[in-house]
Order: C-alpha cells, then structure tokens, then sequence
C-alpha cells in the first residue's frame, strides 16, 4: 500500500476513530489449560497470547537469584503474523523488546517473596497490526494476576503516536508506517511510568501533551483489564472461543 | 519436577492403567473414539490461510504463508511445501525455548509427509517460471496448550488452512486474480498408542506420557496410506500395526467427512 | 538422470534383482580401534560405518537417568556421501533418522543394567545409495553386540518399496527416486517391529503384504548379522579392508 | 564475584548514595555535568568513517564501512543503515564473549534509531539503482572500556564518525569521486539515571550500577525529540521524565555545538 | 575418565618415556620411522575423488567433491579450494559433536594450507567464467578412528584423493568431457613430535599425548618447504627445528615416490 | 590494487624500508581502567588493543584444571579493521590465530601457580595490515606483565617473509599479498622458539636464514616491550591517547 495523502482528515483517522480512542480491546483470562495463569487479547487487528509459569524452578540453575525470583520475558512473532513471512526465532527486535516489556513488568511484582525461582512469561503475537508489544504487556499482566503471582497492581500500556501533526493514540499499522511519531507507553494505576520508549519527531510540548494522552489511555485500559479479571473470578463463566 | 509432582504423575498412570484394565479412559471416550474436535478457519488475516484447531485441551493454529522463491533444483516445475512447527514454551511446562528438536522435528516431518505423499497439493500447478521461481507453501504450525496428541491437530490445522488458503497472485504482481491452493486430495492423519498392550486412538496428554509407542496412520481419500510414522521405544506386533491401520482409515474417513468437506 | 521407462520389467529389477532380492551385504565387525565396538557395512552402493562407546559417563551431567542408561544415536552422513555435497552438520532430516533409528535399538538393549551412564551409538555414512537407515540399523545392532552391551537381541532391518505397483524388497537410489511408496522397518527375531515408517501410496492389501516382506528380509540379514557376529568371535580372524 | 568483591561494591553503593543525599557525586561533578569528553576522527583508515571517544573513563572506536548493496523490499529508493555494538570481554569483566546480548542489542538500537529517526541521513542521497543497488552504511560500535554511560559516548562515536565518512564510490566504481555522507542532523544522546529520587547525567560506572533506571533522550538541532528509551525496572514519574527532556536537549545543545561542528 | 583410567594413562605415559631414554619406542619403530601406510584411492563413488588412508592405527576418508560457484572477489580468475575436517565422535572417545572446534580447525587449515601453498592445484585452470564461475574443489576429511597423526594421514588423503579426481564437467553441462584435477607438485606433509628432547616422527596416539609440541613440515616435490606448523605448548629451539626440517623433507620425498606417483 | 611489478628494488622496500628493517612500533602499556592489564600497540598500520583479566574464576566451571591456571585467548578483529568489512564473530582464522597465540604465550606464564583459576587473553585487532597476529601477541605479552600475571620471560614476535626472492622483516599488506612467503615467529629472550607457521615458497637455506632474522628482529622487539615496561613502572608517566 502506498502513503495515503491523508491519515487524519477532520479529526477523524483512516479506520474512524478519533485522536483520542482507542481500537477495540478483547480479553480472554484462562485461555490455556497448562500454563499457570493465561489471557488472550485482542487490541484491533492485534491477537496476542501470553501465558505465565511460575513461580517454579530455574533452568538452567546458574540464572537463579538467592534473594528474588527471576523474572523472565519471551515475546515472540509467529511465522505467519505479519504480510511477509517471518523467519522463526528470535530477531534483534524481539530481543529489545522483551527486555522493555519485562521491566515494565518487573516493578510491580513482588519477587523477593520468591528467591531461588523463575516466573516465566510468554507472549506470541498471533497477527500484528502495529502496537504488538503494548498489548502484549496488557495481556502479560493479566495472565500474572490469572496465574496468581502476588502484585503491587496490573500494568496498563498503550502507544500514542502523531500523524500529519496530530497527536493519536494507539496507531494502527498504517499510521505507523507514515506517521511522524510513535511512543510506546507502560504505566501503574497510580501514574508511575514502567516503560518508555519513542522514536520520530516530537518537540517538548507535543510530548507532555503525548505523555497525558497515554495516561487516560492506560486509566481506560486498567478498567477493563480489572473488568476481565473480576468476571473471570467471580463468575467463572465458561467464555468463548479464543482466536475467533 | 518436584518429589510431590513424580509421586502425582505415578499415581496418575496407575489410574490410566487401571482404568484402561477396565475398559475405560479417564474422560470416559471408548478406545477408538477422539476428542472433541473444533475447526475455525480464517482466523489470521495476515496468513495466506490459517486454521485454529481445539482437539480436547490441545489447541493449535496453523497459518499457511505463501510467496514466489526458487525451486528446488531436482523439481523445477514444481512447488515447495516447507513445514515448521514449534513446541514452544508456552504450551507446556516442558517445552523449552530454542531451536526445535527431535521431537518437533519428527512431528513437522509427519505432518510435512502426510500433505506432500498424499499428494494433497498438486505442485506442478505452483510453477510459476520453470526452473526460476515458483509458489513456496509455508505451512507454520503454533501450539499453544499441549493437551496430548499435538501429531493429529496439527495434520487436521494444515489440510484445513490449505483447503481455505489463497495463492497471493495479486499482491505478487504474478496473475490477475488470486487462486486456490490447487488441492487433490485430503489426507488425515490418525495416532494410536499402545497401553499395556490395548490400543487407545487419540491419546490425551496423560495417555501419551504412559504409553511408550504411538503409531500415526495417514490416509487418503481412497482410503490408502500416504504415510506412517512409529514413534517411541516398545515395539508393536504385527497383528497390533494391522489393526491400527484398520481402525486409522475408517477413522480418517469419518473425521475427513465431518470436518473437512471442501 | 531422468526416470526410466520402466523400474521393472519382467519381474527383474533395473539393476538385475528380483522384487523379493535384496543388495549384496558385506559386513565387518570390529572395523575400528578406538571405539568399544564397531561395524563397517555395506548394502548395495551404501557404505555405514557404526561405532559404539559405552557404558560411559554422561556428558553433559543433567542428561543421565538414575534408573537407566542414556542411549543416544547419532546419523550422520558424510558431505562427499551424496551426488550433491551435503552442509557439514545435522540437518532436520538426521535428527529425525537418529531419533527413529534409536527407538528402533533401545527396546533390546538392558539399559537398566547401567544407571547414570550412557551408551553411545555413531552412525556414518559414507556412501549413500537409499537404504542409509536401514543400513545404519543393522550395523548399529551388531556394534552393540560387539562392545559387548547386553542386549536382549539383535535387530534388523530392511526397507519395502512400490515401484511400477509392484513391491520390491530394499530400493535402490532410482527406484526410490521415481517409486510409490518406501517403507522402511526394523524388527527384533520374534518378529516385534521397532520401527516402522512410509510414505507414498499403500492400499491396505498392499500394506500387509509388504511387512510380511520385510519380516522375511529381517530374517535374512539377521543371520548374516549372527554369522559376522560368530565369525568374529570364533575365530577372531584378521579381516579384509574396511571401504574397499 | 568473591564475598569480599561484594562488601566492596555494597560499600561503594552506600558512599555514593551517601555523596548524593549531601549533593555531591564521587568524582566532584554537578548532577547536571557531564565528564570529559574527547572525540577524535579518522582514526581508523581502513574505515570509511571513524572516531574515538572518550567520555570520562569509557573508552570506545565507532567505525564506518560504506559499501554497495540490496535496498530493503519496502524502501526500494533509500540507503540502509545498520549498527553493531558489541559489549566484548576486553571491556570489562562481566562482558562475555558470544553473540550480543540484550544489553548490547538495546544499545545498538538506540543508537541506530537516534541516528534514522533523527533523518540525520539523508537516506534517498544513498540510492543507486532503486529497487537494486543502494549504499549500505554499517555502524559498528566497539567498546574498550567501560567506564559507564557507553551509550552517549556511542551516539556521540556513530555521529561524529558520520559527520566525517567519505561513501567510497571510487573504490566501487560507482562514480568519479568520493562524497560524504550527505547528513542534514546531528542528533545528540543524553542520558539520565535516577539515584535514590536524584536525576544525575552521564552516569558513571558506580553510579550506573546503582541506579534502578535510565533514560536516554536523543534530540535533534532544532531541540525536538528524535527518540528515548527507559532502560532499567525502576519506574519513572512523569514529572522526572519531563525534568530530564528538559535538560537533556539543553545538554544536547551543548555537546552539539561544543564537540559537532561541522 | 575414571581414577583408574587416570592411572594406567599415567603408567602408559611413563612406559613411553623411558622406553624413549633407551631409544625405543612401543611400537619398536625407529624415531624417524613411519608405521604403515595403506592408501586406496577412489573408494566414495558419488566423490569426484577420494582416498582411505590407514596410517597404523589411524583410519580416514578424504572425498574431494567439485562442483561450479562463484569465484573470491579478489581472485576473480581462480577456482576454489575449501578444506573441511570434523574430528566426528565416532572415531575417538575424547572427540564430542558439534561445529568444529579450535583443534580439528587446525588441521583442517594446516591441510588447506598444505595443497594451497605449494601450488599443487594450478587454480587458474578451474576457472570458467572470469569473476562468475569457477569451480570449487571441496576438500573433506573424515577421520573414522584416531591413533595419533592425523594431520600427514589428512593431507595424504587429501592429496591422493586430488591426484585421482576427475572435474564432473559434463555433469554441469560446462564441457565435452570431465578433466582431471589440473595437479602440478605433491606436498607431503611430516609431523614430529619432541619427547623429552628427542625428535620422533610419525607420533601414535600414546606418542601424540605426552609430546608437548608437534611441528608438521609440508614440502614439494623440489625439496622446498610449502607450510609449517607448529602446534602446543612447548618450545622448540631453533636447532630442533633445523634437525625437523631437514629430515621432513627427505622423509616427505620417500613417501611420496612410494606412494603418490601419479 | 593490482600488483606492483617490483616489491623491492635496489634493497629498498615500497615503503622505503631495507629488508632486514621493521616497521614503526608504538606502545602504550595500561592504556585501559577495567582490565587487569593492557597494551595498545601499532605495528606500522597495525593498531591492536590487548587486555588481561586474571587469574580469576573460571566460567563455566568445567573449563577449570586443578592443577594449574586455564589460560584462553581471544584473537578478533574489528568489522572495520580491514578494507571489506568483516562481519563480527570469530571465523575460523581467528580461531587458529588464538590458539597458536596462547600456544605462544603459555610457555612463559607459571600456570601452576594458579590451579583453579583462569588467566584470560583479549586481542582487538583495531585496524590491520599484515601482521596482526605478531603484534597481538606483542601486545599480550606486555599486557600480561601489566596484570601483574608472573612469567618466566616476555615473549616477542615478528614475521619473516620472502618477496622478489628476497628475505625480507615484517611483511606489510602488499608484500604478504603478493609475496612468495609468509613465517611468523614468536620466541623467548634466550631463543626459544613459541610460535612459527609458514606458508609459502622456503628453500632449507632459505628457511634458516629467515629464522635468524627472526630472531634478530625478535630481540629488537624485545627491547622495545622491556623499555615501554620500564617506563610505564618507573615515571607512571601520564601516557598519550590510545588509538590517535
């Protein structure tokens, strides 16, 4: 597809959302019988799955720390997510990725209760539309929560981005690939930043106004990912279908 | 594994064992009978073809990429079908990250077998140039919950995205319209396990870990074999491999005839 | 080459054999110096040499059992054994073979005799000619015996084929290239298979008829197997060249 | 590490914390102040572009290959920018030898994407034949001795070195003469850790270890953001993160025009 | 290794070294003796050359495949000659699988060096088309049970293997008739070892064991000196390396008058 | 470029040099903080960067003897040392390369001082141009005693080369390119030869005569470690920049 002369055409984007809303959130908690605690989520054209184990021994044994659990974070792209076909394994990207989803992971759960032990979290992203890793930490979270590791509170996350000078939130993949702007952003209920991360253009002030944008998003995001999790326990509905 | 975990998985196979003595499985199914099955196709938008499979607690989605590349130089007239699957870590508490081995090797070779031997695929209609370039069909298989018997899902996920899949001829510049994968036949696989000498069809997770050999039987249309893979270290008797291959054709035709009428 | 016209014609072979015939086997047992036993073999145009180490240490530590020996095989075809040179290295085609290969020997072998120790079994090729497998098999099961492994029996092995609807006994390279079907089986002498694989196009008749084939096979090749083995070790005779 | 290497660092961990809460940092600087810094260029004549950067005790050579090679399928009509950094066992203890680790690859792509996003290059200048050949610009960073804060002292190298690369078009016969990388920014990092509540630039070695968290903030010549990065798993406030994008791009202007003058 | 293993290595070594004081060694050989050599040349069929070579205990196979590919870019105009060794795990109990490490690299490279150096290929008349094809000469040694030495038993394999190897050009469709490898000299390579101040050539593995230091000395058929190399962690003095080089090169010519006459 | 039609001429070299003559010879002892010892030396247009760690802890474990220190060392080059950039990650020269280095250099380290422990050797080749292995081993030899490490001697290495039918020192990139032989030496003060491989085209006299400029050369070398030693341990001297 080539550039579209416009991404933004009266306040309104391309896919007809306003600057400000987000795509619509999907959440499965429990999706998997094995692993200890699982959501599947969808965020727009995304599907992510993640899926946690742990508290549980470390392999191998050297990584193990004597004070905390090892926390550990596996984001991975399947072969047939994206348009062309990726190769398995992984890539430079996924690597970095990981690393910034487990630290804004990190900071709300408690691993000195767990010295000696591994929590393992896993996300596959199942079909990409720009905005994998965000949902990928919304999903991670719940499936820590669904999988019972004690935390300080769930983290939400979520890019804004800007396109043709307008702030966005939550770019879809052509937006991101002709925008001028992309930051990821990971945040706790209480405001503290966990994760960020940003490339393009923005001056300061377009950035303060970026930073308060992905806070209302992440305030949006907390509320269902709670919604998601008290549905699940309270009523142990028997939910639908994963990957519909 | 933790002592409690060994002395629970023990007691678990005396369970299976006893049961199996008795003529039951634990979830109640008789020997020849499978789990549920569920078969969503379409599921990946970014895929040429997908299908989610829900076999018991198994699930699985298999995508079907498809793009121009070269032949290979033995076949330059035809297709290339390259198979993955991956048991990653997700799925199971004993998957581990890392490079596939033996196990996810031999499983994307039987899959891999079962498509190409059938003849499922009619390769020749995938040149595009002889000798230069031609249709590589990638089929990725993605287990997400191991519930026992990932061989059948995953034979089941690739010969359903493959009927539903499209050749991407459009977006290629390589033809005017997009095309069916040109698909001849529809090959099913079906896996046996030997317990204590009584064959089950379609093992759960707690089945397979006890039974110390699996047999798949894949079959066509016609009801021949296009492939047969023993895996795992009891031997079987002759008289047992005949009766696994009776049950598996007529079992291949009545799943082929539920679930994936073309 | 191209495919012949015909693979059989007259119930005589492209190279001369009856379906039911198979190569000619030349056997060596204790081809080697170093390893704890060994076996050179030849089937046809496929040259195999089998070595065995063991009962040894474990290396690495992690992968012993505490009831049992480890038994690993290792197939590996040498990069000049082929028409076209092979990448150094296993591919997923050997992991599989050894995977099989090892299924087929372990049910005859007394692993309990050796907990925390392994058994290791190499297997080179080099030569190929179709058959490499079934090849590798037998002379893996005679290395066995010949470094003195406890071993319920020995095994055999053998491949059938359908070329022009007609099955054959142990396909040579062409008749694999341009046959139907190839199915290679290994069994123990009362007749329990240990491996079994096929692919390409068996009615169910078909099927039957040609295990009992290649139960007839193993027969054969295990009494070459024995007569080496007996030769051996009667006489202790002092052997022609191994690769002539 | 030995029992007495780890009372040495815990001990080391309370001075500085120590220093701080009175206002000051081990080695006397300003929270805001960066150490010494020496960039020299052309250092390496194999390279096409090269500096040696030394920032307080860290030590490190960026060097630049320029050579001809396939665009990207999605910029059939721009350069390609690729950068390396290696975090190797010369340069400090717990550096190890194998492929990069994910300290090394989130360093390499920071500092790519403070040099891409910035659109330092002009990439369409690179082009040769569109959609077949392009200049390929390889940044690779090799750090000597770390004495903290190797990413600004790369971003620093990877700019410095490209501010002065000659594209060889001579040696591949792809024109009459030599050009420079045709450059329209100089993006400069800046980065922060925050040390019990404190935002300290530059961090040194000590300072780095102790700090749960960094944040790197590239801005550009006109004082616009070109990209950051949180580093680390202590959180941020938003009142921190605006503090140090303040301060980091008056820093970045600084530098810029102390050190990068073209 | 057991305790016991230990022991008896240690006895064995201790054997050898007094034998040595009294100018023996185990085998009986005198010190600049070779044990016997059998060389049996196009033994792989599907090899466009190859040798099996026993040197005492040591067994081997050289295949020589050659096949067309693209020339280096600065040897535009010469054919390719890549030397591979694997010192696989079946042939010894101390050899482990996986990528070749720094010993077997070693050999292979000495080997390389050893037909590359001497000019024994004439590189210039295995090219095809100037800076687009040539043909590559892949050298691969596959030592099948190590007794001490492999390096002479691997470049006599590999040059018997070259002097017997035809270039498959009508396989590739690039000529009317296959060629023989274009050979003009016969290096042969001499190995010895210093025990205890004493020079042996030709070491056995026990030999090979307690030697600190191996020097191989690769000469011509004119008596000049191709490649060396010397391996381990000993000293030589310049005098024993004189003594090593002198004796090699005659040694060097005895086998290959007995061995390698074309 | 192509070859020059003479290397030599009238005993004068393309770089002006006489046979017997070496290159310039920078060194700089200490030139890093973090390691325990380190030497940045040039060689003409060699720049190297040697460094020590040691003795220390082995990692991994299994690596360690108990008898005496496991010295390793690590040749590598820079992607950008040379003309056609290399990709990162040891090839198999550099792999040969380090083990003949350490070959080199173990003979003067008391290894058995430090049973357990490892002594651990790192080479950057910076920028090459013929000779990289002689100058890091130049290099590493005053690292070592930099670190403190204690050694029976320094170890001092230098290449002899044949171009144009003369013997010439210290082969540059042209002459090693296009010159008929190539010997690099390592040797001890009292002559003891630790290092020789030689590729090429030597008569014996030939050979003998170039291991004597060998170690005359050597001995130059020699000096020069000994006096940047001296110098570096007596005035503490505030050195010049590395790498100008």
């Amino acid at each position: 597809m080539n550039r579209p002369e416009k991404l933004i055409e009266g306040d309104i984007r391309l896919d007809g959302r306003r600057p400000d809303e987000l795509r619509p959130i999907k959440i499965k908690v429990g999706a998997l019988n094995r692993a200890d605690g699982s959501c599947y989520l969808e965020l727009g054209g995304n599907k992510v799955m993640a899926a946690v184990y742990g508290p549980r021994e470390v392999h191998p044994r050297h990584m193990a720390k004597s004070t905390s659990a090892v926390v550990r974070y596996r984001y991975s792209m399947a072969s047939f997510s994206v348009e062309e076909r990726k190769r398995p394994g992984p890539d430079r990207r996924s690597i970095e990725v990981s690393k910034v989803s487990r630290e804004a992971l990190e900071p709300v759960i408690f691993e000195e209760y767990f010295p000696r032990s591994a929590i393992d979290i896993f996300v596959e992203v199942l079909q990409a539309d720009a905005g994998t890793r965000t949902a990928g930490i919304n999903a991670a979270s719940i499936a820590l929560a669904d999988a019972g590791i004690p935390m300080k509170s769930l983290v939400s996350s979520c890019a804004v981005g800007k396109v043709d000078d307008t702030l966005v939130l939550d770019l879809n993949k052509d937006e991101d690939n002709y925008g001028q702007a992309d930051m990821p952003v990971a945040m706790t209920p209480d405001g503290n930043i966990t994760l960020l991360q940003m490339d393009g253009h923005l001056t300061r002030d377009e950035f303060r106004e970026a930073l308060e944008m992905a806070k209302g998003a992440c305030t949006t995001i907390y509320e269902l990912q709670r919604a998601a999790l008290v549905e699940k326990y309270s009523s142990q509905m028997e939910g639908g279908d994963v990957i519909e | 594994m933790s002592l409690s975990d060994e002395v629970m998985t023990e007691l678990r196979k005396d369970y299976i064992y006893n049961l199996m003595v008795k003529g039951e499985r634990e979830d109640g199914r008789a020997f020849d009978q499978y789990r549920e099955i569920t078969i969503d196709t379409n599921v990946i938008e970014r895929a040429e073809g997908s299908a989610r499979v829900q076999l018991g607690d198994t699930l699985l989605v298999v995508g079907v990429k498809i793009q121009p590349g070269a032949p290979f130089p033995d076949t330059p007239d035809q297709g290339v079908i390259i198979t993955n699957l991956e048991l990653i870590p997700l799925a199971s508490p004993v998957f581990e990250a890392g490079p596939p081995r033996e196990d996810a090797i031999e499983l994307a070779r039987v899959v891999d077998r079962g498509v190409r031997e059938s003849g499922a695929i009619d390769l020749s209609k995938l040149c595009i140039t002889p000798g230069e370039k031609v249709w590589m069909v990638f089929i990725d298989v993605h287990v997400l919950d191991d519930g026992g018997n990932i061989m059948d899902a995953a034979a089941l996920g690739a010969i359903a995205s493959l009927l539903t899949a499209k050749v991407p001829a459009k977006r290629f510049n390589i033809g005017e319209e997009d095309m069916d994968v040109p698909m001849r036949d529809v090959p099913v696989s079906i896996t046996a396990v030997d317990i204590g000498g009584t064959i089950m069809l379609d093992p759960s997770l707690d089945e397979e870990s006890i039974a110390g050999t699996k047999l798949t039987v894949t079959s066509n249309q016609e009801g021949a074999i296009s492939a047969m893979q023993k895996s795992g270290v009891h031997p079987l008797t002759t008289e047992q491999i005949s009766y696994i291959v009776d049950i598996a054709i007529d079992k291949a035709k009545e799943i082929r005839e539920k679930f994936l009428v073309i």
